[in-house]
């Protein structure tokens, strides 16, 4: 199994969810991150002058699959989440060891 | 007549109190719309504070309470507040100053303009829309205002009968408001996404503000203290209870009594009962409220739902229908034994009180409503009605403001 | 005699600064509760404005001030606001419009209704509430009142002082409060838990609020406009300050002067001020506000921390005990020079004035006891008090009234 | 002179007003600071509605409005509200009841005192400040208020005009804001980090209440309801909407047009238009509020971002500055025939009465500079004013009251 | 050294905890997400009509532990978050190569 | 590639995100976290009485850096992230098998 770790723009988290569940992955964990990279970063105002803010809102989406699977969320994410402007976000795999069903105990495939 | 100082305290207080639901309106409207969009929602309400307060002192009162042209606008008399001083007007309030009466109808004409703005938040450009208000209230409210309110107006002396804004606020803005949207569009996503309100609490803070300060809006309009403003003070809230609780009913009836139901509820109560509070008896306040409140929800049902018309907030669906039905009732339930300045109506027999609210109904929405084309389309043509894409998609807050609603080490 | 405009213009704005006090509560409630159950707790006190208004003019009034009944209970002449018009009543406030009178007397109904809801926030299930409310006003509300307030009620005639409530509203509340605490028991996790407060801005916000629309419920009170109505803002105010600035020591001495503990303090010294406002000197509040917060401060300890009741949102001891001190207080330090319809206090001697407000006590508190266990008995029966477990761990937002108090894109 | 209903509810309700005004100021600066320090931000304004009220009623009001002594403090005649009662003054308000102008005066006090402590957020420790605040009321704002206000002060009988606190509120506390920075110096971090405002809604919130309350602040100064009311109601507002607007225009003219600075915009125009109100027409509010804006923008540019003054929600740019501007303003606009008991000003060619307001300015913005300076170091040596770096670090919430703002699961 | 990252409902947190601490586990970090899978989601209310959230509240708890504890650490967090209905949630464990205390700069078994 | 999670106080973010932006790690992910640990908590009071709250507002940093990065960022972090005292964080380091950049599709060292 793999963690599959997508940081994504707010505004695509319908279009992400959406596709995703057309291949019938409908499991997952999203939280609200502050991101920064390549993306320049907001300059907002006080009463008098200016601020830059550098990390600017994301979402991360935390979906575990079996290994077979990664490929075509991977595309699915890249597909629905891009815009073509820096800040579009990235995706990162990570291996996992086991997964555990809290409401009957049952493991890795059967969990997820 | 000398200045009376216990008319005077009630008016001047009452401006205060409609001067807050300004503020009020800011709130309602800025905890129902999406995060990004909080700021730029409250600002086009919190602008007007600035901006209309501004012409209705160079322009605005003259043109609307000034020498009456041909029944269809005042003159230009008290322009820059000539003639308006600390004596009672001569045909206006006549116990109070003129100057109370003059920043009490400012502040009618701050809110109205703030009003239709909830139809058209999340995807209205800044810049357009004060432009945009600078012209409705020149073009659009102050001859309606004059119409109905002013000395010699056409439907002053037909005898339609609004007692504190039922047509010139409610329907005016109401009417406008769906002009604005056909104009507009929807916004992007609707009605697909679930555009949820970010912050409930902030909608009934913003209800509550405006509950009370509609007490300063129609109990006011009687510009004096006493049995009147009573009575009027008392319809107001009935109509506020009546429709608050009848929309609490029909929503638990479809599933669950709402929060925002509730509130949205009360508000369409304010605005029924606002053209007859000073005509009416109280208990018919709680029948007006209560009708008020199954025809706002089921227009909204029909609007919104049925024909996906995106009028954001409902402005059409509460104000524009409220109002027309307000007016209506007004003709309906008027009683010359509450107020002898007013007249009897259908129920007392005289339907003829019915066929002059319609007409009152007709010309002033009519005029609002292709005035309001007219004046968007212009707009839209020298600068652009709507922010793009972008900027609608970042958000509103930090497109046309450059800041967010809620800072901190990172959100 | 004829109604006067200054009188009126007090007695209405009072009226509207009282209504302005059950939102504020419903803020002040709902920013100490748990986030799943914002929107509930103020729902609660909202709903009241509806409800409890709707009743009230009905029959509500008549009730409590339509002609007496053996001292016990108004009659039927002001069912539906019948002879409730623009020219002043009476036998009540003679300067005034009835109408206004009565809708004052309305406010006082709808904030006593929302102030027990406090004690069963977190579990109390909605229809119930309301239904339990409607009877507890006809049954417990309408008769105290008249005891007190009405024309010819018992205790009125026995000379039992209560200016603006302390007995009819804070006690009535509080000591219902307590019974429904025993029928509803504690919430799932209590004391285990920490149930923190959600947002303490919005309790400040609420006290704020609070604070400003208690100068309209006492000083109001007074019904005219003059020395009576500025004594008892004074007192009022001095009163507030007083047990804020108590309870902020009291807190500090046993470790930091919170803002939770100084806002509560406020609340807990406008409630003991309430029933003293218009009879006792203004620096006599200043002592009955400090005293007041003391007794809360140790009442809410033993009862809560050292016995465990969940009296959720502290309501026997910030409105039974504090209503109680300011009755008793206002039998000590009542001073007939402030006003001559009171009497003098146990400080001038007469320490059966003492005696006389522990009759209205104890009756009142009495009667509110029984009766709330009563009629919270019979509503278990028919339709069940509480929520089930799985309704109040989701919360009550989502399970009694399908919302929630914050959306956005995620939570 | 019998006591006036109508003057008596104006002053009244405008004393309850101005009370608004401090939580509308503990939320206006609540919102602006970092979320670790709200409620400490809050605690300092909603502190002195306990402190100041309670030392205003023991020897405050009698000190600033007693029996004169050689111009320059009152005497001991009001002690403990002694010979302050139901009737009117023998030398203040003649309509209304003594405790009405005394409660009304409590209020000014408060918001004074709650006012500078915008400047010391995020650092000041709040034992020292309440001691701070204690010593400055007696020793700066109880002799000034007497010199401008007190009957026989030096500064009223050489003819400084001020009509509802420009000098004794705002350049007071502007000025002495400005001396506790450079007592304190600098929040940690600053200018380095960005200290995003918190929260802006609840800016706007506190803005709106600042607005509302301002009316009576302003327009209750008359002490009676009628034209000179009237006329300062509406000079009031239109000082608020012209400093507004100018706000904005300018915040976009240097990029985009803010909520922050259009709200600040309006509490600078009202800090302008404050000694004004009853001396100016109506119109010269709107040019005394637009030029406000200006100054005071380029005022916070020079003190914040050039010279890195700390002044962290700058109040001596908002109150100071804007202050000075209102107290020339008055002498420049200033006309008889708006208020008798006023002067003509320079327009009409008496540039006497701007050397009058100088001397006003002076000697009372110098007094208070260093009278200020001297109590805190006083003050610092004795408690220290500020909090240590790990308490600054953690928030004040936490280290100085025990609470944090928002609770819930984790934050 | 593992990664257990369960995401549990929010009202079993204080159980969960109860339960690590018993055992001696302390140390934990959580975070507010959101998550959806098998349990439905809500209908809420707007004035008129109704809309679905899918995306439900959650905690996510993160613990990093020696290899030898993982079982126990799962054990008590199935016990102590489980209701038995959709929606209790998973456990993924992921391997760690180091840990390293901030204070100190403590590495591995010395830094958890 | 690794993933290098650091837990750590918020008034440190400032100075972590300079010293690694000066060593040119610019791209990051950060959230809001609670924990706790060695720390012990704080008492906090209601109106009257207190009650403790064990878990305490931190940051969670997320950089995902090449192998060799590893310990330069590693050291980053700890040198500005200390105080010294009891709640200063913990940093964990993670394998990663994968990392697209969804605006492009790149793969790997070309993500990041
Ligand atoms: N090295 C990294 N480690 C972890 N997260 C990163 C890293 N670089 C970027 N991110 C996350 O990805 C988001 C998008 O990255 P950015 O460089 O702005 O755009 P793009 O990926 O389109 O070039 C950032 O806001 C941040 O949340
Ligand atoms: N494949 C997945 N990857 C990541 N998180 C998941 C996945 N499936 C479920 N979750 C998380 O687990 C939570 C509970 O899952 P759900 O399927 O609703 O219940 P159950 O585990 O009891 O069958 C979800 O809300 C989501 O946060
Ligand atoms: N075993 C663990 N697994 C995950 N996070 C942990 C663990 N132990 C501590 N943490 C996180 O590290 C933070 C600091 O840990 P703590 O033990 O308080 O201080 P220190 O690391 O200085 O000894 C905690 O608040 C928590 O977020």
């Amino acid at each position: 199994m793999k963690k599959i770790e997508a940081i994504i723009r707010e505004e695509k988290l319908d279009a992400v969810k959406k596709a995703l569940e057309e291949k019938s992955y409908f499991g997952m964990t999203v939280s609200e991150v502050s991101g920064r990279g390549k993306q320049k970063g907001l300059s907002l105002q006080w009463r008098v002058g200016e601020y830059r803010v550098d990390l600017l809102p994301k979402l991360k989406i935390e979906l575990v699959v079996l290994d077979e699977d990664v490929a075509t969320v991977i595309n699915a994410i890249v597909m629905n989440a891009r815009t073509g402007e820096a800040g579009d976000g990235k995706i990162f795999v990570l291996p996992v060891e086991m997964a555990v069903r809290v409401r009957t105990g049952d493991r890795n495939e059967a969990a997820i | 007549m000398p200045i009376d100082t216990g008319d005077t305290a009630w008016l001047l207080i009452s401006s205060a109190l409609v001067m807050l639901m300004t503020p009020g309106l800011a709130f309602f409207y800025g905890g129902m719309v999406r995060r990004k969009n909080v700021l730029s929602t409250i600002m086009m309400s919190f602008a007007c504070l600035g901006l209309i307060a501004i012409l209705w002192v160079l322009y605005g009162y003259s043109f609307g309470f000034g020498t009456d042209h041909a029944g269809i606008i005042g003159g230009f008399n008290f322009l820059g507040l000539n003639n308006v001083g600390q004596e009672a007007s001569a045909v206006y309030a006549s116990t109070t100053p003129h100057l109370a009466f003059m920043i009490f109808q400012m502040m009618f004409a701050i809110i109205t303009v703030a009003l239709f703005t909830g139809a058209i938040v999340e995807r209205v450009k800044f810049s357009s829309l004060l432009v945009f208000a600078a012209l409705w209230l020149t073009i659009v409210y102050l001859p309606t205002a004059h119409w109905v309110w002013g000395s010699g107006g056409w439907l002053a002396k037909l005898g339609v009968l609004d007692f504190a804004g039922g047509t010139v606020v409610h329907i005016n803005a109401g009417v406008s408001a769906l002009a604005l949207v056909f104009l507009l569009g929807r916004r992007r996503g609707f009605p697909d996404e679930a555009m949820e309100p970010n912050n409930i609490p902030m909608v009934v803070m913003g209800a509550a503000l405006l509950w009370f300060g509609w007490f300063g809006f129609n109990a006011g309009s009687a510009l004096t203290s006493g049995g009147l403003a009573s009575s009027a003070f008392v319809a107001t809230n009935l109509g506020a209870a009546g429709a608050a609780f009848t929309w609490m009913i029909i929503s638990w009836i479809h599933k669950r009594p709402t929060v925002l139901g509730t509130v949205t509820g009360a508000v369409v109560g304010l605005v029924a009962i606002t053209p007859a509070a000073g005509f009416v008896t109280p208990l018919a306040g709680l029948a007006i409220g209560a009708i008020a409140a199954v025809i706002s929800y089921y227009g909204m049902v029909l609007l919104k739902i049925k024909r996906g018309v995106d009028d954001s907030l409902d402005v059409f669906a509460c104000h524009g229908l409220g109002g027309i039905w307000g007016a209506i009732a007004t003709g309906i339930f008027a009683a010359a034994s509450v107020n002898s300045a007013g007249a009897d109506g259908a129920i007392f027999g005289n339907w003829m009180q019915v066929a002059k609210q319609l007409v009152g109904i007709l010309s002033v929405g009519g005029f609002a409503f292709v005035m309001t084309l007219g004046i968007g389309k212009f707009v839209d043509k020298i600068m652009g009605l709507r922010v793009n894409r972008v900027e609608e998609t970042v958000g509103l807050d930090i497109s046309q403001h450059g800041e967010r609603a809620y800072g901190g080490f990172l959100r």
